[in-house]
């Protein structure tokens, strides 16, 4: 496997950074569709339901600066990825005008996490069992699903920003 | 399930108070049992909440909005956790009124389309989404009998007309037809007309044409102008009269009136005019002795009279 | 059944030639079942038939037409009946050629539509009708192994291009294309295409803006020009390249060109330019360092250089 101060293929990490600022572009709709259409626009006012929805967070331990390590970095964002795959899938039913901008990100995430494990195997660092989504919150009513639509993008942000910073640094030097 | 607000209605009549409960759960994890519930209308916090312990435990807060001003508003329940306000469900509520009753309903024969196309006025916006549907069913006699069932003409969203197709219409039959407006606060019905399509035939403009002089045709008289004009093609089969207008192309003069002329003619003489001066000239059809609309007027022919 | 015509296919190769056979049944009432049958290509008289009657008592006819030369030909079995020539049987014979190879696939990633757009040449008209499908299937490393399941897209009617949409594509990943075309002469396959979607992506131009001076920005020295621009807002996310390029709005001088540029300046000051004269200026991005496709040239920006 990868040391941990590998670099990335050139090609693979231009088309990573690229595909993140994608998906955080296209989070980035779905919270101003949500803000402009239920006034949900503060993530904070939501904490607490989020807690009680058990809406989960990746982690992403290995990507830290200080604790920086190519494969447990790489695995841990596509099992995040993965992850947010089924969060964004237990979210369908959000009302028609966000729709657009759910599938669209539906989309993106699942071609990034694809591209991500192709290239994991091509390193030689994907794990022998692909990671499954685990059980997903159960959001029972319409606010439940526009709030943890809220929950779930501003949580997909920050764990993305985290994984931009991380895969920068290990671009060639 | 942390909290749930409960409406007696999502829709209620602008102006009119609504009263909506909020309860929370003991078993939200995070949150403390006793928290006081707060209300907010859009981003306001709202007093004059009542808040009360159920039988089992749960806390329930009802609120009384007054007066609902703005036709869509939303009522969030809410908590204080630590310093900041956390939302636990949101209700939108929807204010307006029940639909007007439809009116001004008229019907036009389309040759073109081959459909019925009727129009109607919706009335003042009931700030709710409000479907129109057009009903008709056919007749005998003067639409007091139904004779088949009713049809549903849906308009496209935000329309007020309806275009009945040929295969739904008997063209020289009685028909009934009103239009129906429908939405979370009631319904309304248009009054009801009772026409026979072919009698609201609208044609299209005929043809007008100057007769350029020939051999056949002598030259006009001064103060005259040559004519022909054909009718709308696909209406040749219906027998009409027609009119014509003419104004001078210069100056404040009104149209003049000249019918009711045949719908067909090869050569006509007008006469009676200003030698050597531009006029305008219109024309129009309508079915004729049989019920029928006045078609619109014609594209605008130019002709000079001769001089004297 | 009086008559009845068989072919043995109703498309042939344009200029081979057709046989077809006519059976007239004794039972056809009114009719002399001695009849002599006789042909009709479109309107023609044909010479050249061999009738025979059959065992069981009908006539049969044969003819052979040596060379059709229209696309479409009617081919009618008719028999004398007192005075006039009647029509037994008729039939449509269509004559073309199969479909030519599709060439000059090409395909461009469409983030406006976020659609796959791909277009190629049909070939030579066939004089049939033709119908061409845009397969495709996703595939790792270089196309040579198929993924999943080949994917039709059928263009509308008489288009030679036709979209995936997003949600059958992967953007990031090898995909296989080509163009089936299809007759009833037979079956036509275009050259494979292997791409990545993304990597044929087709930016919309950028925004060019002259930049006004103002406290903060100096004037532009004689013979330069202040501007500045804006990727388009969808490909904010791609890093890009653009490149400038700059004529003088009077006079025959071609298109002088800057780049490669940064696809965002706040602020960007383009010298060597001959003082006060009006200049014509255009920008185009394009994905890199990725590929990509560069964008059209942007909406023409007309600035006028400072005095000497």
């Amino acid at each position: 496997p990868l040391g941990p101060t590998s670099s990335l293929p050139q090609s693979f990490l231009l088309k990573c950074l690229e595909q993140m600022r994608k998906v955080q572009a296209d989070s980035t709709v779905l919270q101003e569709r949500l803000c402009a259409t239920h006034k949900l626009c503060h993530p904070e006012e939501l904490v607490l339901l989020g807690h009680a929805l058990g809406i989960p967070q990746p982690s992403l331990s290995g990507c830290s600066s200080h604790a920086l390590q190519l494969t447990g970095c790489l695995r841990q964002l596509h099992n995040g990825l993965v992850l947010y795959q089924g969060l964004l899938q237990a979210l369908t039913g959000l009302p028609p005008e966000l729709t657009p901008a759910l599938e669209t990100l539906q989309l993106d995430i699942g071609d990034f996490a694809i591209n991500l494990w192709r290239e994991m195997e091509e390193l030689g660092v994907a794990p022998a069992v692909p990671p499954t989504q685990g059980a997903m919150p159960a959001f029972t009513s319409a606010f439940q699903r526009r709030a943890g639509g809220v929950l779930v993008a501003s949580n997909l942000q920050s764990f993305l920003e985290l994984a931009y910073r991380a895969l920068r640094s290990f671009a060639k030097p | 399930e942390c909290g749930r607000i409960s409406l007696p209605t999502p829709t209620v009549h602008l102006g009119d108070p609504i009263t909506a409960s909020c309860v929370i759960s003991p078993n939200c994890s995070h949150l403390d049992p006793e928290s006081q519930i707060l209300w907010k209308l859009g981003t306001e916090l709202q007093p004059g909440k009542r808040q009360r312990r159920l039988a089992d435990g749960r806390q329930e807060s009802t609120i009384t909005v007054p007066r609902l001003s703005s036709p869509r508003v939303l009522l969030s329940c809410c908590v204080r956790w630590g310093t900041s306000l956390q939302i636990l469900d949101q209700a939108e509520v929807q204010a307006g009124y029940p639909p007007a009753t439809p009116h001004d309903l008229s019907c036009l024969m389309n040759l073109t389309t081959n459909s019925l196309i009727c129009q109607w006025e919706p009335g003042p916006d009931t700030h709710l989404s409000t479907h129109f549907t057009l009903k008709s069913f056919k007749s005998r006699g003067n639409c007091q009998t139904q004779e088949d069932s009713i049809l549903n003409c849906l308009p496209n969203d935000g329309q007020n007309h309806c275009s009945i197709p040929r295969r739904d219409l008997l063209l020289y039959q009685n028909m009934s037809i009103w239009v129906e407006a429908k939405n979370a606060l009631g319904t309304s019905k248009s009054p009801q007309l009772c026409l026979v399509p072919m009698d609201v035939v609208k044609l299209e403009p005929p043809t007008l044409w100057a007769l350029a002089p020939s051999p056949e045709v002598a030259p006009p008289q001064p103060g005259c102008l040559l004519l022909r004009w054909e009718p709308w093609k696909p209406s040749l089969y219906i027998e009409q009269k027609c009119e014509l207008r003419h104004q001078p192309q210069l100056g404040e003069d009104s149209w003049v009136l000249v019918g009711p002329l045949l719908s067909q003619t090869l050569q006509y003489e007008l006469c009676g005019l200003l030698p050597s001066t531009a006029y305008v000239l219109q024309m129009r059809c309508t079915r004729w002795p049989l019920p029928g609309q006045w078609s619109d007027w014609s594209p605008s022919l130019t002709l000079t009279t001769a001089q004297r």
